[in-house]
């Protein structure tokens, strides 16, 4: 708990907070003029929330005080999970409070919640988009710790600031292949814990192959807004995260101002080029029926735990 | 005597009297003489373990209270952590009791049998000879037993329940039996001092033998797969109150049976090999634990489930604790028993919580099916509230207690992954998976409870009738509530009793393996922390942060309500739900090979023409497989040997004279042969 | 920096071995084992430039052209002549499903990693760490030479086993010997020729290589 | 894959220039260059579904102008009513005008929508758009065409 892990995490809050609906726009933009259109442009999510910001709240009959506050959850879990992972600074803004794990166990609380959320309307499709949902993340959660495991393993800490130290330290270990394989399976668990091709479509209307976007069909106005912003921001904390953990460089390690705003710059960059690299990736996809996608999931475990073993036994 | 000595005593005291009391008094005054007991015995055994847990032991040896070998008594901290569990546990379920009985009404046995289970379990944790241990093992599993057939003249199924439980629980107590005589006929003593010391004289078959014996009595008692088939029997059938004693309780005994006997007396050496067993048991307990309970539609069956599923978890920690002393690990070993210790207080506080709100539904609503309850937030809002503040501290989430446990356990086996060599390298990742597997389940699992059952619409006229239960019950919640809160954002609190119980095994790392004060949980030795009371007050000034941004919206309106979004087409009946089956048919989907679910499809055609389909049935059902795998056979084999049997008995007088006779000289040949 | 390229191009062995169990579209499995091929013979390439091996280097050579590019072209065309003309150009329904099998290869990887202690333990060397790949490699080759249906599919498996011999033959630095490692592979070569020429005549006779409807050969 | 992409490379972009922009419109101020659509067909004959699935598609690409056709009625701000409003469709339609959050606007697409067009008093007809729902804008063709629609659309975001 210091003066840089203080502005460092009001600096990543502010940044995700900000930067998640420009993400989102720049990688609609991009899916845009691959499609051939012109694309609404990057501000358009922005433009988006806020209108909505600005409509009327509504409350369907019988859900209860669950279903109001549970856009403020999401929103809360995911702005700490910004605030403590190492993404403008190495240092986290609330002391040791938090590690991977403990990133991996909020973003998560926030997906709990929203499912409990979309239960709570009784509405056929939300049940229908919580059950698929909560599926998925159970299924995901042993590549994301295994994984995390893997990574641990060099850095011989599950402390972020540590791994991300580590790295920093010795480049050359981005190339190991405990590493790469365990980017490849993080990626995977990425698509799947932010709903993206292959495994859900954000895009989609059809409430039948819905994920996501079946548990938010009953909210409106502010309350939107909060959902929207919050799954924009868990793609930028993830991809951010992806980011750090392979990529480190630029992140500050001193209270200099100017360290910090290249730290700022260089995430700004970073995560820039993964959404428009993912976005571009997805215009060559289809989405997976919705019993595919274990195996998917099975394949990224696979992966990860050939990550750790790797690891121990080709340690360069 | 000190602090200890005087709790324990004064628990078996307040028991005994409680229970003649409650033999004697007004039926209108039992539930309140026999809850009131328990709950002071377990609080006079709570203090007693905190005392005991803080430092202050004792040993009394009582000769001529049980013949042959008298009764001797002790309190350690490693004991004394558990007492306080089992008591803080009896004092919740006391209290809930007073008013849960006087609903159901309760006779004059059970009313008398319930301190005494409580002071038994106390007794076991205090036996410091072999045996002390067995007697009050019985007698707890006596008292279970009877406490378990409460209602069994009112639903025939409790009575199957009890002869499962019965048939068990007497197997595990005669495994348990025989190894302690074997260990004690090597060590040549039954006190426990003298079995530590004579621990080493054990031959390694005779080490094996003694370890796999005591395993397996404890870990059934433990509910660990594939002895666990009496506790979703069990659990569900017996009141509730029973079940949290139970659930909560009585299944950590197994635990300390293991970590006290194998661990401690046992002196843990011996084999990897036999740790990496303990260890994989406890991964398949919990991955298969917590697969059946995501699939289970029976509120109380679905909570015994995942019971046997957190004893699988300590189980892992118990095992990797095992593996590391015997590769030299000290510090690590401390860290993961630890884990283990900090798990069963954890999963006994939100076990009593669930249980306690499972049987306030049960109460108000009288069903125990998921997929007929729901939308019980309106009429039953402190039950909702305490089963939700249960269900997020069962999975693992963030403010919830098992969060900070589970952190512990993994942190303990990432860290003993370097040195372990080959084995753990193999062996560690796998565990971390099923942790992980386990976690993320337990998070469909208990999404599925509290959605499905109490939010949405109620889905039957049980439901939609529900009342709230009376205060005494709410309290008795409240207080595994508060015992929840206090573990899930101050671990610190408990965590230096615990590395007390942990060094007193004498295995473990002598400096205590966690440290950092209340709020933060810093590891020694190790580079780990974590802040679970900083995180839950991040994410409350976040959300009150942005629920004020929202309120300075310029232009922001006001909030209405509507109706449903029903498609434009007529109003959502509650038919069209998704009920906790359709909810968990994407996971057994995905599980199909693992879990072998039976559906069968009857479609019945119109009589005319066999074209026109006149109904459609569809039944669906996810037994559990172990069960059928194993238990089916050997019953049958069973039965085929009864029946073998009858014919040596035709019912001659002479023919049993002359069996007698045979087996008399037939001892006398072998003797005269032996000698 | 040796050791780094040598485990990249490990890393590279298992990651393609992976996708070959995991993809179905038989002309993806055919693409990853030309990467293979190449990943094998960099691995030969940094021994050789390691130990200034002459001999090595020239296998190295041989690989890459062999299983780098003289396969998968034959396999592609067999493949062009074979299923995908008649529309069966995917490993439809393997004998054991491709989550189960994707586990099965997890179990089968730490089962390699625990047996292959010895062998790392008879010359601790760098390349010697590396063994537990290559036999990773082989026993997922073997699995999958078991658990597919479709004879292209299991030509893969083999290949993907022949890899693994080669690989562990590498890095236990007992080398296999130019003639061996020709030999191998020309009978490979030959594999494929008669599978390619079997496919065609089956496709006329049945329209299908399904290997089960085979059985019904017999009678 | 690379056929694909070498298909992008060939296509670029194909959306047509876009015509100058209309004068501030009928809901510029409260809805600020972002309108969610919700269709609801109220018994058309899907000419002008055609017509709408041609407005948002790469051509003409009502999306660059800030519109965007939604999935549920919550989360829109403009309903699309298309077709004479048949009696089994006056309910639902109700219904989803009162599930959209206010401010909320209605175009009427079509000559069947606007006033019944050919099949005014025909059997099972309840009226037009504006007899069941207040009506803001309505866009005249039979069908209309694309460009029509795009500029109604325009009109509501101001862009």
């Amino acid at each position: 708990m210091n003066r840089v892990g203080i502005a460092g995490g009001v600096i990543q809050v502010l940044l995700v907070t900000g930067g998640a609906p420009l993400l989102a726009g720049v990688m609609r933009q991009v899916r845009a003029r691959l499609e051939g259109r012109a694309g609404p442009g990057v501000g358009q999510p922005w433009r988006d929330l806020r209108k909505l910001l600005r409509k009327e709240p509504v409350t369907p009959a019988g859900t209860s005080e669950l279903y109001r506050v549970a856009p403020l959850v999401l929103v809360a879990t995911t702005a700490v999970a910004a605030a403590v992972a190492p993404f403008v600074t190495a240092a986290s803004a609330i002391g040791p409070a938090a590690d991977l794990f403990a990133v991996a166990a909020l973003l998560a609380m926030g997906t709990a919640t929203l499912a409990l959320a979309a239960i709570d309307t009784g509405t056929p499709f939300g049940g229908m988009g919580a059950s698929r949902e909560v599926t998925i993340m159970a299924l995901a959660e042993p590549t994301l710790l295994v994984s995390v495991f893997a990574l641990s393993v060099r850095a011989g800490s599950t402390g972020l600031a540590a791994i991300v130290g580590a790295t920093l330290h010795d480049p050359a270990r981005v190339l190991s292949p405990g590493s790469l394989l365990a980017a490849v399976a993080l990626g995977v668990v990425t698509i799947a814990e932010t709903g993206r091709l292959p495994v859900d479509n954000p895009a989609t209307h059809l409430e039948l192959t819905m994920v996501h976007e079946a548990m938010t069909l009953e909210y409106a106005g502010p309350d939107l807004a909060l959902v929207e912003l919050a799954s924009a921001m868990r793609l930028c904390v993830f991809l951010g995260l992806l980011a750090s953990l392979f990529a480190p460089w630029g992140i500050a390690v001193s209270a200099a101002p100017l360290a910090l705003a290249v730290g700022a710059a260089a995430f700004a960059v970073k995560v820039g080029l993964l959404g428009a690299g993912l976005a571009a990736a997805e215009v060559f996809m289809a989405k997976l029926r919705l019993f595919r996608v274990p195996e998917l999931l099975a394949g990224s475990f696979l992966l990860a735990l050939l990550a750790v073993t790797a690891s121990w036994f080709l340690a360069a | 005597m000190n602090l200890a000595a005087y709790g324990l005593s004064a628990a078996a005291t307040i028991a005994l009297a409680a229970a003649i009391a409650a033999l004697v008094v007004p039926a209108r005054w039992r539930p309140a003489v026999s809850g009131t007991g328990t709950a002071l015995a377990g609080l006079a055994g709570l203090v007693g373990g905190a005392a005991a847990a803080g430092g202050q032991s004792f040993a009394v040896a009582l000769p001529g209270v049980l013949p042959l070998s008298g009764v001797s008594l002790a309190a350690d901290p490693l004991s004394g952590v558990f007492m306080a569990v089992t008591g803080g546990v009896a004092v919740s379920v006391g209290i809930y009791a007073i008013g849960y009985a006087r609903h159901t009404g309760t006779g004059p046995v059970p009313a008398a049998v319930l301190p005494l289970f409580a002071a038994s379990m106390l007794g076991v944790l205090a036996a410091a000879s072999v045996p002390t241990l067995l007697a009050c093992w019985e007698l707890m599993a006596l008292a279970s037993l009877l406490l378990v057939l409460t209602e069994h003249r009112r639903r025939p199924e409790v009575a199957e329940a009890g002869r499962w439980y019965a048939v068990m629980t007497h197997l595990g107590f005669a495994c348990i039996l025989a190894g302690l005589m074997i260990f004690a006929a090597h060590a040549g003593g039954d006190s426990f001092a003298a079995l530590r010391a004579g621990a080493g004289r054990l031959a390694p078959a005779a080490w094996g033998t003694v370890f796999v014996l005591t395993l397996a009595g404890f870990g059934s008692k433990a509910g660990m797969v594939p002895l666990h088939a009496w506790l979703p029997r069990a659990h569900p059938e017996a009141p509730s109150h029973v079940s949290a004693l139970m659930s909560a309780a009585m299944v950590n005994l197994g635990v300390y049976g293991i970590i006290r006997v194998d661990f401690g007396l046992l002196g843990g050496g011996g084999a990897r090999g036999w740790w990496l067993l303990v260890l994989a048991l406890g991964a398949v307990s919990a991955v298969y634990g917590i697969l059946q309970a995501a699939m289970c539609g029976d509120l109380k069956r679905l909570l015994g489930y995942s019971t046997s599923e957190n004893m699988g978890l300590v189980l892992i920690g118990v095992g990797a604790a095992g593996l590391f002393a015997a590769s030299g690990q000290r510090l690590l070993a401390g860290l993961a028993l630890a884990a283990a210790l900090l798990h069963v207080a954890n999963h006994a506080a939100f076990k009593t919580l669930l249980f306690l709100s499972a049987g306030s539904v049960l109460r108000g609503t009288g069903i125990r099916d998921l997929d007929a309850l729901g939308g019980l937030r309106a009429p039953m809002p402190v039950t909702t509230a305490a089963f939700g503040w249960g269900a997020l501290a069962a999975s693992a989430l963030p403010p919830g207690t098992a969060f900070v446990s589970e952190w512990l356990l993994v942190q303990a086996l990432i860290h003993g992954f370097p040195g372990g060599g080959t084995a753990a390298a193999v062996v560690l990742p796998t565990a971390v998976a099923a942790v992980a597997l386990t976690a993320g389940l337990a998070v469909a699992t208990f999404v599925k409870a509290f959605g499905i059952g109490f939010l949405a619409r109620p889905r039957s006229d049980g439901a939609a009738r529900a009342v709230e239960s009376p205060v005494s019950m709410l309290a008795g919640m409240g207080l595994a509530g508060a015992a929840c809160a206090v573990l899930a954002l101050a671990p610190g609190l408990v965590l230096p009793a615990i590395a007390r119980a942990v060094s007193a095994t004498g295995l473990a790392g002598e400096p205590p393996p966690t440290g950092g004060g209340l709020l933060t949980l810093r590891l020694a030795g190790v580079a780990g922390a974590v802040s679970p009371m900083l995180l839950t007050i991040a994410l409350l000034a976040v959300m009150l942060a942005a629920a004020a941004g929202l309120r300075a919206v310029p232009g922001r309106r006001a909030r209405r309500a509507a109706r449903l979004w029903d498609c434009g087409a007529g109003p959502l009946t509650a038919r069209m739900e998704y009920t906790a089956t359709s909810f968990a048919e994407p996971l057994q989907r995905v599980f199909d090979d693992v879990v072998a679910p039976e559906t069968d499809i009857d479609v019945s055609h119109h009589d005319e023409a066999r074209y026109l389909v006149a109904a459609v049935e569809y039944r669906s059902r996810v037994p559990d497989r172990i069960e059928h795998r194993l238990y089916r056979p050997v019953l049958a084999a069973v039965g085929a040997w009864g029946t073998a049997g009858r014919r040596l008995a035709p019912g001659s007088v002479h023919r049993y004279l002359g069996y007698g006779f045979c087996a008399v000289t037939v001892l006398l040949i072998v003797l005269a042969v032996t000698r | 920096m040796f050791v780094q390229l040598l485990y990249l191009s490990c890393g590279a062995l298992l990651m393609t071995a992976v996708l070959i169990v995991w993809r179905r579209p038989l002309t993806a499995i055919v693409k990853v084992l030309a990467v293979q091929g190449m990943a094998l013979a960099a691995l030969a390439g940094v021994l050789a430039a390691r130990g200034h091996d002459a001999e090595l280097a020239a296998i190295a050579a041989g690989v890459l052209a062999l299983r780098g590019v003289a396969l998968p072209l034959l396999l592609r065309r067999a493949l062009a002549a074979g299923p995908a003309a008649t529309g069966q150009s995917r490993e439809t329904r393997p004998l054991v499903n491709v989550a189960a099998s994707l586990l099965a290869t997890a179990a089968l990887v730490l089962l390699a990693y625990a047996v292959s202690g010895p062998l790392t333990a008879l010359a601790p060397s760098p390349a010697a760490h590396a063994i537990p790949v290559g036999i990773a490699v082989m026993l997922t080759g073997f699995f999958v030479l078991v658990t597919r249906r479709r004879a292209l599919s299991q030509l893969a498996g083999f290949l993907l086993m022949d890899n693994g011999i080669t690989a562990t033959g590498f890095l236990t630095g007992a080398g296999t010997g130019l003639v061996v490692e020709l030999g191998v592979s020309l009978d490979v070569l030959l594999a494929v020729l008669v599978l390619q020429v079997l496919t065609s005549r089956m496709r006329e006779a049945f329209g299908d290589t399904d290997l089960d409807e085979l059985r019904e050969l017999h009678d | 894959m690379l056929s694909l992409w070498r298909a992008i490379r060939a296509a670029g972009r194909i959306a047509e220039p876009s015509p100058p922009r209309p004068g501030p419109g009928l809901a510029a101020g409260a809805l600020g260059g972002s309108v969610q659509v919700r269709h609801v067909d109220a018994g058309s004959c899907n000419g002008c579904e055609v017509e709408i699935g041609a407005a948002f598609g790469p051509v003409y690409d009502a999306e660059r102008y800030g519109a965007r056709l939604v999935a549920s009625p919550r989360h829109a701000d403009v309903l699309l009513v298309t077709g004479v409003v048949t009696r089994n469709m006056a309910e639902p339609l109700r219904r989803t005008y009162d599930a959209v959050p206010a401010p909320k606007r209605v175009v009427a697409v079509g000559d069947c929508a606007r006033d019944c067009g050919v099949l005014a008093g025909a059997y099972g007809v309840a009226g037009a758009a504006g007899d069941i729902v207040p009506v803001d804008a309505g866009v005249p063709g039979c069908p209309p065409r694309p460009e029509a629609i795009v500029a109604a659309l325009r009109e509501l975001t101001g862009r």
